[in-house]
């Protein structure tokens, strides 16, 4: 199925692409809640991803090779933005690895067979990716990971565990990330590989998080058998491969996510006659301002070349905006209102956001990264 | 000679009175089960209802400062705030004269819910009231207890949320008070500070010992700058919050010229502390303290549930501002 | 193409304007002087006061963003706010049509001081006026350009304290204005929001080179954790502060819809990381960072001092709450 | 001279005591303004603490075989809230060292000669001390610290350099901690010496503070020779003397600052009519109200034997709220109010408050020394 293409837009303007997305969105956004785990998320978000494909709305920035529009990523930033404006379902949901962490990783570092097989089924919504990165041991330490891959043959043999593996229950496929140089420690020796999640000896066990949903889980590999060929980016590259997915996700991923986050600013604004959380609203809506500004200053020298540990800053300061956010609105609405809780997975709920400083790398780590990557500062022990 | 903090005898028996809560009531109990009601008969048993009430009422006959101390216990074992409803039921109805209503109280005959009004003819918050005959209801009138069924209009909110039963309802219109009293403020605010006070100091002793336990790059993470700042943090707002609490109940038990204030001041720092510790013990535990299977968000939970019955920090300070400190320009 | 942030072009340009600045305005000039009005007509020479006034205006002909851009060093270099009062009077008389006076301030002839006033009828605080001709006041009513004598009962502040002049005053009840206008909130607000980012940008590099330089438990302290979370928490600061700097002033230069609420986040956001930053620089450079002789305090007063002119962050804050978002409920 | 003695005193109830005090001190606080520093500082300290010895209120702890009441600490608290009621000169002046760490450093370590000889003059305002602790490379880091005192004879011949010595230039004594073992590392082979300010050989350079005052000095040693009976505590056992004297300081020793600034909270509550800075203040007076129990469980604690670091924890939290209560007071009167710099040296300064977290050990060595003194946490590195 190819997306509808509009001959227009090769040459339309931002503001008429801007007003053509609003259009669409206005719709095409399904008014039906998202559920928020199962099989039942599965479906919902396959489905919203289909109907933004046949749109001709997936992948824009994606290469024009494997189905994507190629557009330049402001032109991403436009469409976000009306997305949020739209209220539509949030990009927080199960496709969101596929979309921002995998299918990146693929056009980065992927062969051509593992990008012309991979990109298009992403992108059309066809399948769900799940991340495989953190071990029970291995939390904001990454390159201390110990789940083994032997190579056996044209074959890996892959034994251990991960954990905080998001809807992995309901996932086609998963970014993998393991040990397999036996002798190798720390971020040498490991790879990155694609892992169908039906292969034989995979065993998901499902999380219930503070907040209620079982979006994260608990992976256990017993002689699971995967092709050599599913390894990214080459074996006992795979520290590599995965620096290109979290700077992927550090950066522009969370577009979407900042920009509904001006928006419930905006909600609270409306919602608070109190002089004191009004003073705070300002605060929160000045530095969700910002917070644009820098996705889009990041945006925008992401495409004349590579670019450095920046991103993680914004992720870190969206991080801790959402949280500073999901802390106002408790204050406003008290504990008894809807508008704090569940609020239809937009990365909204109280609870959810104590998950933004830990998930992906503890704030503090973070910090570490920022400071020694960013401004130089001598390395020390942690 | 004049007493400012709890004595070490009074610490001591509060231990021992306290001895089965580590059995009875392990925080993690509640991720089977939210209420603790089927516990009522057992804690009025052990006199906990009673325990500054004089023994000719049915109590046990000692003062503010050991219930303090009880409640601080109370909190670190999320103790359904029931037990603290049933305290101040108790004392409403012998404040106000009915004995009897005061003993069934405390035999545990008559299980009491709190909920909080925020203003008169608002609507209540109503918290772990399924098998309650009384409700007390905590408003800035005062306290007031009224039958169960008085409470109306009752919408569940989604227990497993909040990890203990939560209903916003409303006053009946016509319903009348068995007792009502607005001399046990100072009483409500320490019972609450108690609590908050209790899940601080338990999840500062929870991210001690994880910081211990956990190790990440080849160290326990104890031995990071900043998860040791992190503790130090924790360690002084429990550190404020108990001595404030000890200070404030000594001020209530000897009714002191400003205990209302210390009694404020006490639940100002409580509710500040337990939210700054149960969030940075969710921090500190990494994924482990955001999944539900940790104790470290019951907590978190907890002290919103405290929070709300408290009226809210913003009402807690107003409650605080309406008091004068022995300081104020006009003391000298 | 639709511009969003300042471009590379536009910095170099604004770096080779302002390479004087090094030599003329080391911050150190501060511990002997507190008045850089001996560099007045260096300033009009270098033509730093009509950057985005018309050429045949007298002006330099370039827009708001290179004006944002050389404030942001401006205030890097703790230059003298008079430097704003000059750019804003020129761009005042020029609104008002005034052709002559503007060149006037443009060349140099009227330096310029500036002063803020609370309300209508308020007593002004003046910044480094003594030297000056005219006084530019902002008010919540806009801006205003008056005689220097129109600023009577002058009572200096020690200068020493802020390290710069400052007086409290009054304007004359029958003072008139040169010029006034509404029209350039959205630029006062720029200007300020970039001096403020230059501090914030310049005490960052200060904690960091000070974390790299100073040796203590045989360690350089910036591999320390709490010093190294601190330089990010300025760094994340200073990110959010220039971005938006540089945002807001495209959107004003471009004249977008959403320009005044862009240049009011600009201010409310870079007020609050200088205030960050130079506390903590001075938090890093230990018993250093407190002595007269460190520049670290005068980023500290200089922010104050700016923020001041700005009428205090809680009226910045008033001012973005009458913007509306462009993710507000109606932007739909 | 000896203190006027009350026949009443032994057995008067508190409530007698207190009334006694503020009698007292209703009609001796002087009504002058302290000078900020210099001479002038010097002779205003010395007058006040004569006649607050003569009215029988000097040393109220101090053993009585020096002249000292030795009444219990709740007494010297119910002075010091009194004394901080009255609006008393603060006891952050020139007496401090003296008062607060030098006497009782001699109290708990020096020998009877030196009992004799010094704890009477500081207790009757004949002299002034200074600390000789910080080096310019030793901050934080006092271990560190590299002046040294070689013995020749009965003497120590000091070389080097401290620096922070608060009022040095004014002193008559200095409590000086040097190396005097130089084969010695960190915290070995240091003593504590009495050194006499008029001592050949020593160079005092004050140091202007941003604050203003140059209460600060650096001092220099040059062949500065001290008798060996000056030592307090044992030749290189000067670490323990130096640590008795810091958990002074970190315990009682600020009681009377921190009992004025709850009052500089009230006065700020009084001024204040914005509502959200109304919400912040009251989490101030809680918060003083919170400093208050604790020093009074300090307090109490310390009487029943040697308290542990949780000095350190009362030392911090005074800190930070005074830098909190200071930053509110300039949002409140803003930076042109006289109640906002030099306010008469009661500890209310703004720019006097940015030291709080940096003398005496900077804020982050003091989170270091709780987390592994109070809390058992392993050292690692800073």
């Amino acid at each position: 199925m190819m997306p509808e293409m509009m001959p227009e837009m090769m040459d339309e303007s931002p503001d008429d692409f801007r007003a053509r997305a609003r259009r669409w969105l206005r719709d095409n956004v399904p008014t039906e809640h998202p559920p928020v785990d199962g099989p039942e998320s599965r479906a919902y978000a396959l489905a919203w991803q289909q109907r933004q494909f046949a749109g001709g709305w997936a992948g824009l920035t994606w290469p024009r090779a494997y189905g994507g529009r190629e557009l330049p990523v402001l032109q991403q930033i436009a469409w976000f933005e009306e997305y949020a404006r739209a209220h539509a379902p949030s990009t927080h949901n199960a496709l969101f690895v596929g979309m921002n962490h995998a299918g990146p990783t693929l056009i980065a570092c992927g062969s051509d067979e593992q990008k012309a097989f991979h990109l298009p089924k992403i992108m059309q919504g066809d399948v769900i990716w799940c991340q495989g990165f953190s071990e029970p041991n291995s939390g904001s330490d990454l390159a201390s990971l110990r789940t083994r891959g032997e190579v056996q043959g044209d074959e890996l043999v892959i034994n251990g565990q991960k954990i905080w593996s998001s809807y992995a229950d309901i996932a086609d496929y998963q970014e993998l990330l393991i040990r397999t140089d036996p002798a190798s420690s720390r971020h040498h020796g490991l790879s990155w590989v694609i892992c169908p999640m039906d292969a034989p000896g995979i065993t998901v066990r499902p999380i219930k998080t503070m907040a209620g949903p079982a979006k994260f889980a608990e992976v256990f590999y017993d002689n699971v058998r995967i092709p050599l060929a599913n390894i990214v980016g080459g074996l006992n590259n795979g520290w590599k491969t995965a620096m290109a997915t979290l700077s992927f996700e550090r950066g522009t991923a969370s577009l979407a996510l900042q920009i509904s986050l001006s928006q419930r600013v905006e909600e609270l604004i409306a919602a608070c006659d109190d002089v004191a959380l009004g003073e705070t609203l300002m605060d929160l809506r000045a530095d969700a301002a910002a917070l644009r500004a820098m996705s889009y200053q990041f945006a925008i020298k992401s495409e004349s070349g590579p670019v450095g540990s920046e991103g993680s800053m914004i992720r870190l300061y969206f991080a801790e905006l959402a949280q500073r956010v999901a802390r106002v609105a408790i204050d406003i609405f008290g504990i008894a209102a809807p508008e704090v809780l569940a609020v239809h997975g937009l990365g909204y709920d109280y609870f959810d956001a104590y998950s933004e400083t830990i998930a992906g790398g503890t704030a503090e780590i973070q910090r570490n990264i920022i400071a020694e990557r960013v401004l130089g500062l001598p390395r020390g022990s942690r | 000679m004049t007493m400012f903090h709890a004595s070490t005898e009074q610490l001591e028996l509060i231990d021992s009175f306290t001895r089965p809560l580590e059995e009875l009531f392990a925080p993690a109990r509640l991720h089977k089960s939210e209420s603790d009601y089927g516990q009522w008969v057992t804690g009025a048993e052990f006199g906990w209802f009673g325990i500054s009430l004089p023994e000719a009422a049915g109590g046990i006959g000692l003062g503010m400062v050991e219930e303090a101390l009880l409640f601080e216990k109370f909190g670190r074992h999320l103790v359904t705030p029931g037990f603290m409803a049933a305290s101040l039921a108790a004392k409403t109805a012998y404040l106000c004269g009915d004995a009897a209503l005061a003993q069934q109280i405390l035999n545990g005959e008559l299980p009491v819910a709190m909920a909080r009004q925020g203003a008169p003819g608002a609507g209540v918050t109503l918290v772990d009231a399924a098998s309650a005959k009384l409700c007390l209801v905590l408003s800035p009138q005062g306290t007031a207890l009224f039958h169960a069924d008085a409470v109306v209009e009752r919408q569940p909110l989604d227990a497993a949320q909040w990890s203990i039963p939560l209903q916003s309802a409303r006053l009946a219109g016509n319903a009348a008070a068995h007792a009502a009293t607005q001399k046990i403020g100072a009483d409500v605010n320490l019972l609450l500070a108690a609590q908050l006070t209790g899940i601080a100091a338990a999840t500062l002793d929870m991210a001690v010992s994880y910081s211990l336990l956990r190790q990440q790059f080849g160290a326990p993470i104890g031995s990071f700058q900043a998860i040791k700042h992190y503790c130090t943090d924790m360690a002084m707002q429990v550190q404020a919050a108990k001595d404030m609490l000890s200070f404030g109940a000594v001020a209530v038990a000897e009714a002191r010229d400003d205990h209302r204030f210390q009694a404020a001041s006490a639940l100002v720092v409580a509710t500040r502390a337990a939210f700054f510790n149960t969030a940075k013990n969710i921090q500190i535990h990494g994924g482990m303290g955001f999944s539900a299977e940790c104790d470290a968000h019951l907590y978190l939970k907890r002290a919103h549930v405290l929070d709300t019955l408290a009226g809210g920090l913003k009402a807690s300070r107003a409650a605080l501002r309406r008091e004068t400190s022995i300081f104020g320009k006009d003391a000298a």
